[in-house]
């Protein structure tokens, strides 16, 4: 099994749900995050003070998958989220060990 | 008889304001300044409070708010004691410089007594909203690294040896007041003193660690323009429960308030607009109490037209002068307290001298008094507020240091001080 | 002289009200008129701003904040210029339309003119927050997608060619007053202006992106709940204040106005615990603000029992209709000012007509007068308004289109007016 | 006519207060109570909902605001209803007792009656605003877990059966107004039934889940503290409303008023300081509300130094009272309605028999009163309120128990009262 | 070692940190998540617009602990935060290659 | 590739930004956690009811990168994140699988 973390813009997240749904993903989790990268933040005046603000507001996806639906879940992720910008984020995939699920017990592909 | 009563009777039509009784009271002035009361209160708390307190980051909010309402509880205290007495009680001899103890402990301030056309203890609290706001306007100036212990002992010296003497110079028949100095509601008072309060008390802190590199925006802008609604809104206390009357006055301080907060509010946020691309509410809000500050001395005194040029003047003055001390001087007066309200209360107070003139639509100049003498005057009033008040208030710093660490160290500093100040946290969301 | 004496005598003895001198001043008259003024501008800065603000979303609140502020900054400017003559002042051939020029640059708002019992300067101040109040409620209508400075522009436009014209029908000596519709405090003036300015700008702008498909909860209830409590204390100026006098015609509006508040927002609250399952915080705050808008034309006409009768309906009928533009038109109306303010408007301009009779506890009707003719009146007077706002507000944001792009583009209504507009966050906690 | 002409000017002159006209009205004093009004009615909403609200976790504060403003909504209906005329109309036999129904629905307060110098209507409105309040207050006991249907029965019969018969007692021309109790501006009418209300209340109901062991800390100490400024002001129309009139004795309410907050909050602030190590935002607020509510009863009779050594009790005993319920009884009173209100007004109550004395600067006694048998009135208006609201309290809540659950269950009170009983949530930052 | 994120119910949190004091766990990592899964949320009605909320709020935990420990840890969290009904969350197993203390550079298992 | 995961004081967070840019690193993801572990958060009074503050503010940063950059980061976190008072953090290294940049759909190194 695999853990397929995906950086997004927030605006996006629904439209990547959506298009998870499609392919049957049914559970994922979601997180706040700021991002740093080479996308730029705009610059913000307070009475002759200038910030430039350095972090993106960014959504951060883990979905737990089977090993063969991975190549499936980047594609939807990667169209959904894409709007050719930069700042569009990225997918990190990671190996997952084991997975439980906490009312039942049961673990492994049967508790995703 | 007959006589007498024609007397009374033409005493009755010729009266300006106000049928009143024999013992001088009237109901519908003492209204008003009750009212005024509970608006220029307002302006501190929670008006104040919260206009600062949003523009300070999350760590550090409580502990303005904090400052806010200990000042508020300190200077009532201070002012029941001997503060009303000082300010505003004959001071014999040295009535020149300060009032006498004569109504310490609110002596005189009976349930009869009658000041003017209002129960005494209405106008003692009046004053006293007055001399609330002033050192809490203060805290602007050190906000955010000040310790708390410091800051009280700060404010109660400040209040006695700056606050209440020039308060008796201005309005409690000083040498200032003999002198024809014209301050409506509190330019030299309320706004140069605590402008230049302020600034000193920045410079003798220093800056805030990061000051201009790390960010430090507002954390609750929101927030920030509510006090600034209710600043507005209280401020028709403030100025036009100066009249301490409700009459024409009153009502011309009201509408010239209104005039210039809207004018300085809707200057400062074109001017950003043109200089910055954007105009902010953070702009608009600040121009609206450049407006406010900068109309006070003047409130009384001067007509719509002169309202509008004066807001339109605080609206280009004082934002030149913010953006010159930040970014030149590079002075952290943190929540800008001297270029707003110590620049616009000069402003006022100059304008007071000139607008008052008939010919623009004012009052009228007193007899004797010409355009030119007046200024003169006002410029005198000016200066010796702004030098005694940056004299004293660097004194009492360097004084209050040599007993108590003024600033927080750098981690608490970091910390935050409603954590190390007030075991608090603002938000838990 | 004696005759003289007697006469005076006679008079004060006689006078309603209260004692005042030759000039026509009362102080207490004075003094409620000062403090109204004080609490409409508190609707608006920051009652309405925080109601408004909270109930949109995040990335949008210092936008409507921002809106309101401005918005009060440019009517006062416009209103000194020339809307409070435009308003109030005789226009002569055209006084049927519109006023006149004479009190341009408030040229004879000096300070000794008095208007009734109160200063001048008390009157166009007082009037100058219900200017201030009526396109700040339409912002509502178009929120969360309409650019700054067309939100400007068009606000301009607006309240020169609808709010000035309705404002001197009904209340400057204009047609409809002439006709005796009966319009308290505003409800043709203010609400239905407001709420019909606010669905054609809805309709013109088009609904914001994912209406009805993706999330637009409120962000903030406590700023709402907030704002609405303002709001309510603010409205007894509103209400109470438009009888120009602290008398038993003051007193009965104010009562009346909190009687139909509470009896609109329980109501809304039942409605919605019956209908949807759970009564909600939003729901008994709108129910508020419909009672409050819906008693406004009629609060100084009407009793208790009629108060309790016009919330009631206030608060079924505009709930209705809420739901009904919402879920059936899916007009996005986005803080639903029509449904609201507008539908409330017509209720209670038509409720008047009724109420004001003698045999209902009001206030009796105008001599001539029958139910069945003030109705008549009171109908003439929603339709001319409703029509007059609906083609001129149209026509300006038609014209203000072909100069201005009216709405933000589909990017930048996802970042936020905040950032888009002005470079602000609400938030940094 | 010489002789009618002389007696009504010697009556000009001698008024105490003000001159009026012949049917008593006064344009000052009402303008002072409408303002009055509007300041209470702020008190509830939104102040104390603000207050409250911040002290409670974040998903309940929608629950607290919703609770205070539906009881404001319920209690104006049930006052126009019946409650004003129980309360204030002259109830034959059962004077002593409970008022009459010649008032119901607010028949006689017609648009011409007058009381003392005032519209009738503004009386019975300022009254109602007491009305609101004290109810809401009792919501801090029970905050957290009690359901909002129960919460309506409950305080609509609290205020049938506890408020209205005391306000009787008290105010109405009842068995403790004929004794001579010392009430000014409701020591036991609002916060002796109040704070007793409310910890039978928590004790009825029980602790919230893992009170005193997990954390439930205030969700937003900004919101406290700006609901503590409005409450601060609003007090000022609580306390100098009281005198209705705006002369000396609302002039004096008002000063001592605000004494005995600022020592309040102050002698708190310091205790807190010395005990626990540091000054908390909190415990300046919450002796803010004990100064306040302690001064209330006393606010019309006494003096400055008076008051200051009633704020300085109130800080003392009020944090005591505190600190010993929570950590000794263990008593879930949530937001501590019991020692700041109830023992504040208990205490009040006892001072103003003492402090009303002429050698403590107060008003003085009632001709053949002493300051012992003074006390023992107010002893025994003290114990005849508690005993009364306790039992009928409780007696209330196990009625409506029989009926309605009274609290949520586990699951629902760990969700939050926001979501289970409104279907909302306060933030969505 | 290993990491563990588990996915719990926010309530459950204080139950499931003294559940892992009790078995000698000294240190997590606690973040706000929302969680899309089966378990649904509830509707919200603002006058009259109907807002289905698909994110539940949820807490997520991370413990970095040796290998020898993910048994007991697993046991400790799925014990306390299991309520038998829908939405009781997941518990996810990776593999931790290296981990260092910043305070003394440490590595290794004496850094947890 | 690797995932590093660093726990660190919010305070910390510019130092510790400014010195990865300097060894090249130029996006990560932040995101604002909790952290429970041997530093002891302080003591809250609230009207005499007293609560021990058990959590205590930390901030979560993730960095993508290739597996010979590793050690350098960890060296500069380390260094500036170092207080060497109790707290200062951790460091956590996992094994990163796979990457795509959504904008472009790269993978491996390139899409870092
Ligand atoms: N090496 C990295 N490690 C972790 N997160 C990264 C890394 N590089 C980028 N990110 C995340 O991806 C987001 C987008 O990256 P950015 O460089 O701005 O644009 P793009 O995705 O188009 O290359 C960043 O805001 C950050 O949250
Ligand atoms: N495949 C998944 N990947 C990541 N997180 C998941 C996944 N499935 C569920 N979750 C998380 O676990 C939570 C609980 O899942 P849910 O399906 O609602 O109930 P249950 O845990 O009882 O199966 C979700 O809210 C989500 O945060
Ligand atoms: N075993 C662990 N798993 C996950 N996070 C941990 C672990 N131990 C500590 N942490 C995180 O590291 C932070 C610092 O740990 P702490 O024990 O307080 O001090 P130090 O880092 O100096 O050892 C904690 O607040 C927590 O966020």
């Amino acid at each position: 099994m695999k853990i397929i973390t995906a950086i997004i813009k927030p605006f996006k997240l629904d439209d990547v749900r959506a298009s998870l749904s499609e392919i049957g993903i049914q559970g994922l989790t979601v997180g706040e995050v700021k991002g740093f990268g080479r996308q730029k933040g705009h610059t913000e005046m307070y009475r002759g003070a200038e910030y430039q603000v350095e972090y993106i507001p960014k959504v951060k996806l883990e979905i737990a998958t089977d090993d063969d639906m991975v190549d499936q879940v980047i594609e939807a992720i990667t169209k959904a989220a894409n709007t050719g910008k930069i700042g569009d984020g990225k997918i990190f995939v990671t190996n997952l060990e084991h997975v439980i699920r906490i009312r039942t017990g049961e673990s492994g592909s049967t508790a995703l | 008889m007959k006589i007498y009563n024609s007397l009374i009777l033409a005493l009755l039509c010729l009266s300006p304001v106000h049928v009143f009784a024999a013992d001088g009271l009237d109901s519908g002035d003492t209204a008003w300044i009750l009212t005024s009361t509970a608006l220029v209160l307002f302006m501190t708390l929670p008006g104040l409070a919260l206009f600062y307190g949003g523009l300070v980051r999350a760590k550090n909010v409580l502990s303005v708010l904090m400052q806010c309402f200990a000042i508020t509880c300190m200077v009532t205290i201070l002012w029941v004691i001997g503060g009303y007495s000082l300010a505003f009680s004959d001071g014999g001899s040295m009535n020149d410089w300060i009032g006498g103890t004569s109504n310490f402990f609110l002596a005189n301030v009976t349930r009869d007594a009658v000041n003017g056309t209002i129960p005494d203890s209405v106008f003692s609290i009046f004053q006293m909203t007055f001399a609330i706001i002033t050192p809490a306007l203060i805290v602007g100036g050190f906000a955010e690294r000040m310790r708390f212990s410091a800051m009280l002992v700060f404010s109660m010296l400040w209040f006695l040896l700056v606050y209440l003497p020039i308060c008796h110079w201005v309005w409690g028949g000083g040498w200032l007041s003999q002198m024809g100095l014209l301050d409506f509601a509190g330019g030299t008072v309320v706004h140069i003193t605590a402008g230049v309060g302020a600034i000193v008390a920045a410079l003798v802190l220093g800056n805030r660690k990061g000051f201009l590199t790390v960010h430090m925006t507002p954390h609750n802008m929101t927030m920030t323009v509510t006090g600034a609604g209710m600043l507005w809104v209280g401020w028709f206390g403030f100025n036009a429960g100066s009249a301490v009357a409700a009459n024409g006055d009153a009502g011309m301080a009201m509408l010239v308030t209104h005039i210039s907060a809207a004018t300085g509010a809707f200057t400062w946020m074109l001017v950003e607009w043109l200089k910055f691309g954007k105009p902010s509410a953070l702009g608009i809000a600040t121009g609206m109490v450049a407006g406010l500050g900068t109309i006070t001395p003047a409130s009384g005194f001067v007509g719509p037209m002169a309202a509008l040029f004066i807001g339109f003047s605080a609206g280009i003055i004082c934002f030149t002068a913010t953006v010159f001390i930040k970014q030149r001087l590079r002075i952290d007066d943190s929540l800008d307290v001297f270029p707003v309200h110590g620049i616009g209360g000069m402003l006022g107070t100059l304008f007071a001298g000139v607008f008052v003139a008939s010919q623009f639509g004012g009052a009228g100049l007193a007899e004797g008094m010409t355009i030119g003498s007046q200024l003169m005057v006002q410029v005198t009033g000016i200066v010796a507020t702004a030098a005694w008040t940056g004299v004293v208030t660097y004194l009492i710093l360097k004084l209050v240091g040599l007993f108590i660490t003024l600033r927080v160290n750098d981690e608490e500093e970091t910390q935050g001080l409603d954590i190390v100040s007030h075991e608090e946290v603002g938000y838990n969301l």
